[in-house]
């Protein structure tokens, strides 16, 4: 069974789990929401809102991309799903592309949405131009994303604490994506003082991004995941 | 005020090595002493 | 050497041929009967009338196969672990316990499931404390205590398992 | 000062230190004349620069040791213990770094943070090895904490780069900070390279005491599943 096809199937299982349980739409998206709106209070000037919006959004979208982690892996590890795919010889690439992906496509769900409400919340305007910015970025950002959130969601689960580790060690390695994603959308929305040309060799970083942790991420998930010595 | 903070920085850095050394130091003795000489090959 | 595999060299070739089940199923709770065994099925590109075959010898075929596994009882996620491991042609099976947490007419229906499985030619290895029902079904019974085998209980020194 | 763990190495490592540490003191707080620019607030970095290249040390040996663990032909739990014990002597460091670096921009610049991109890196890498720290903390038995923390050790170089990079292009290096160490005389030079030696000195010293206290605690925890063992062993016999 090659790698590819266990990453294809994989990714379906964990979306079809996704559509039939929809803890994305009932739990993830309100969480999210309500995050942009408190921003909004705490912020308060609606000129510094339209500034700051992209940094807003992403934000909300890494909070709610921990949520979205664990419940990949609580799916996995609930029943021994994992191990027992690895004890029956599922190979780790397979399975480490196939959650990633399918985290990634959860994200981008998650980031189209948090932008509408940001144009509604934040009322943020943008041109025509920064639309292929915008998406180009996104999607480089959810993939690094994906991979990143796999391969740390694998060591953590069934540790004990994991609600707490999983941020520690996450949220610092992500670092470089809030802040490339956020210049990139900036720069798309025309906001602050970044050009749309400064705004791609920020995608450059997120690319160059997942491409490291998608070489070593594969390499890694499956010493960490196995428990076997 | 500025003598201050170097004074500081000095008693922060190694008073907090020396209190660490201290702990250390204990946790080891009191393991050593419940532990056979073969584990503790440095011995 | 296990299934004409050097264990040694290639560890990881025979884990896809040998199913091991222990306490917990490795099922996704969500996803329906069908949908599990489909799964573990694809990991091997078996094709759908195994999958179908599967569910069918263990009894789960019909209106039951649409029901998601969460809603199952211990007896019926049992079999359809099993199902998963017939779907994935694991030719070697290493049960542990299969029986705990089962109550009397799960025990009977994995029995029956079981010999039909040994009767169509998969091997088996059942760690059991329940020395009658194991006994019923196994053709050679070896005793394990402390970690060390103690006696012979039945069954040929050699010969096939 | 002679515990346990001591042996005649460590002895010697150990006096050689403490004699280094006087002298670092009477160079770093009197001998030492004051900067021209910023007068007393020079002697601050004596200790922020070595504790800096320390902890930077620490973590390349904690990469090393987890790589050594890693490779079929070197593994062995030394390896793992070194790895533990350089990271948490790392953190120390790189916290007495942070610590002295606000120190000391409160007294150059009055402002005890500043978002430029050394700083941010150093408190990345804190926050990361922090990480690491609690990685070794889960349970499962010693093969398994050596092999998920090395591989957590080796992603924590991957990340490095990637960090820099982004907080070097987000907030370039202040100026000031670079003015500074331009022209250090040759007396506050001798400080700062003293002050190195010591810090090595120190780190191997707190190193070697370390990993045998890990060695320790792994036999312990090893003497405890024994008994276990044994004891149901006994029991299955009766």
């Amino acid at each position: 069974m090659t790698s590819f096809a266990v990453t294809k199937l994989v990714a379906a299982k964990d979306l079809r789990i996704e559509l039939r349980s929809r803890v994305l739409i009932n739990q993830v998206l309100p969480f999210a929401a309500i995050t942009m709106v408190l921003f909004a209070f705490a912020l308060d000037q609606d000129d510094l809102l339209v500034r700051v919006a992209p940094g807003l959004v992403w934000l909300a979208t890494l909070f709610s991309m921990l949520v979205v982690v664990q419940r990949s892996f609580a799916v996995e590890a609930g029943d021994g799903a994992l191990d027992a795919l690895r004890v029956a010889g599922v190979p780790a690439q397979g399975i480490y592309f196939g959650k990633a992906a399918a985290l990634a496509v959860q994200l981008l769900v998650l980031e189209t949405l948090l932008f509408a409400a940001a144009f509604v919340l934040y009322s943020s305007r943008f041109d025509g131009a920064g639309v292929f910015l915008l998406i180009t970025s996104a999607l480089a950002a959810s993939c690094g994303l994906g991979l990143v959130g796999t391969l740390y969601g694998g060591l953590t689960t069934g540790t004990k604490g994991r609600e707490s580790l999983l941020p520690l060690l996450l949220l610092p390695v992500v670092a470089p994506v809030l802040i490339g994603a956020t210049r990139a959308t900036e720069a798309a929305l025309g906001v602050g003082r970044i050009s749309m040309q400064e705004g791609w060799a920020w995608v450059a970083l997120l690319v160059t991004y997942a491409l490291l942790f998608g070489i070593g991420g594969s390499i890694g998930f499956g010493p960490l995941v196995d428990d076997t010595a | 005020m500025k003598t201050g903070f170097v004074i500081l920085s000095y008693v922060a850095t190694f008073g907090g090595i020396a209190i660490l050394v201290a702990v250390m130091m204990r946790r080891a003795r009191s393991m050593s002493a419940r532990l056979p000489p073969e584990d503790q090959p440095w011995t | 050497m296990v299934l004409g595999l050097d264990l040694v060299e290639q560890r990881e070739a025979v884990r896809s041929r040998v199913g091991l089940l222990g306490h917990s199923n490795g099922l996704y709770t969500d996803l329906t009967i069908t949908e599990n065994v489909a799964f573990w099925g694809a990991t091997v590109g078996a094709s759908a009338e195994e999958v179908s075959a599967a569910v069918e010898r263990m009894g789960l075929a019909g209106r039951l196969s649409d029901v998601p596994v969460r809603k199952l009882s211990a007896g019926q996620r049992r079999r359809t672990a099993l199902a998963c491991l017939i779907a994935r042609r694991a030719e070697l099976w290493l049960l542990d316990e299969p029986h705990a947490g089962l109550d009397a007419a799960g025990r009977d229906e994995l029995d029956t499931v079981l010999r039909a499985a040994t009767a169509a030619g998969a091997m088996m290895i059942v760690a059991s404390h329940e020395m009658e029902r194991a006994g019923a079904l196994a053709t050679r019974m070896v005793e394990v205590a402390g970690g060390q085998i103690r006696g012979q209980i039945r069954g040929q020194e050699s010969g096939t398992p | 000062m002679s515990g346990p763990t001591s042996t005649r190495a460590t002895r010697a490592i150990g006096i050689a230190t403490i004699v280094g540490l006087i002298w670092f003191v009477a160079f770093g707080l009197f001998l030492s004349p004051d900067d021209a620019v910023q007068r007393k607030g020079v002697r601050i970095l004596y200790i922020h620069v070595p504790s800096a290249w320390l902890a930077y040390l620490a973590f390349i040996v904690t990469a090393v040791s987890s790589a050594a663990y890693l490779w079929k032909r070197t593994r062995s739990l030394t390896w793992d213990r070194l790895a533990g014990a350089s990271a948490e002597v790392g953190v120390l460091f790189m916290g007495i770094t942070l610590l002295t670096g606000s120190l000391w921009g409160r007294v150059s610049w009055g402002v005890y943070w500043v978002w430029d991109s050394r700083v941010t890196t150093t408190a990345f890498l804190f926050v990361t090895y922090l990480g690491y720290l609690a990685v070794r903390g889960l349970g499962g038995s010693h093969e398994q904490r050596a092999r998920r923390s090395a591989v957590v050790a080796l992603l924590a170089v991957l990340e490095i780069p990637l960090v820099h990079f982004s907080v070097e292009w987000w907030r370039p290096l202040h100026q000031q900070e670079s003015i500074a160490k331009g022209k250090l005389q040759n007396l506050m030079l001798f400080s700062l390279f003293v002050g190195v030696i010591v810090f090595t000195l120190l780190y191997v010293w707190l190193v070697m005491h370390r990993q045998r206290v890990l060695a320790m605690q792994d036999a312990l925890d090893d003497r405890g599943l024994e008994f276990a063992i044994a004891e149901r062993r006994q029991e299955a016999s009766l």
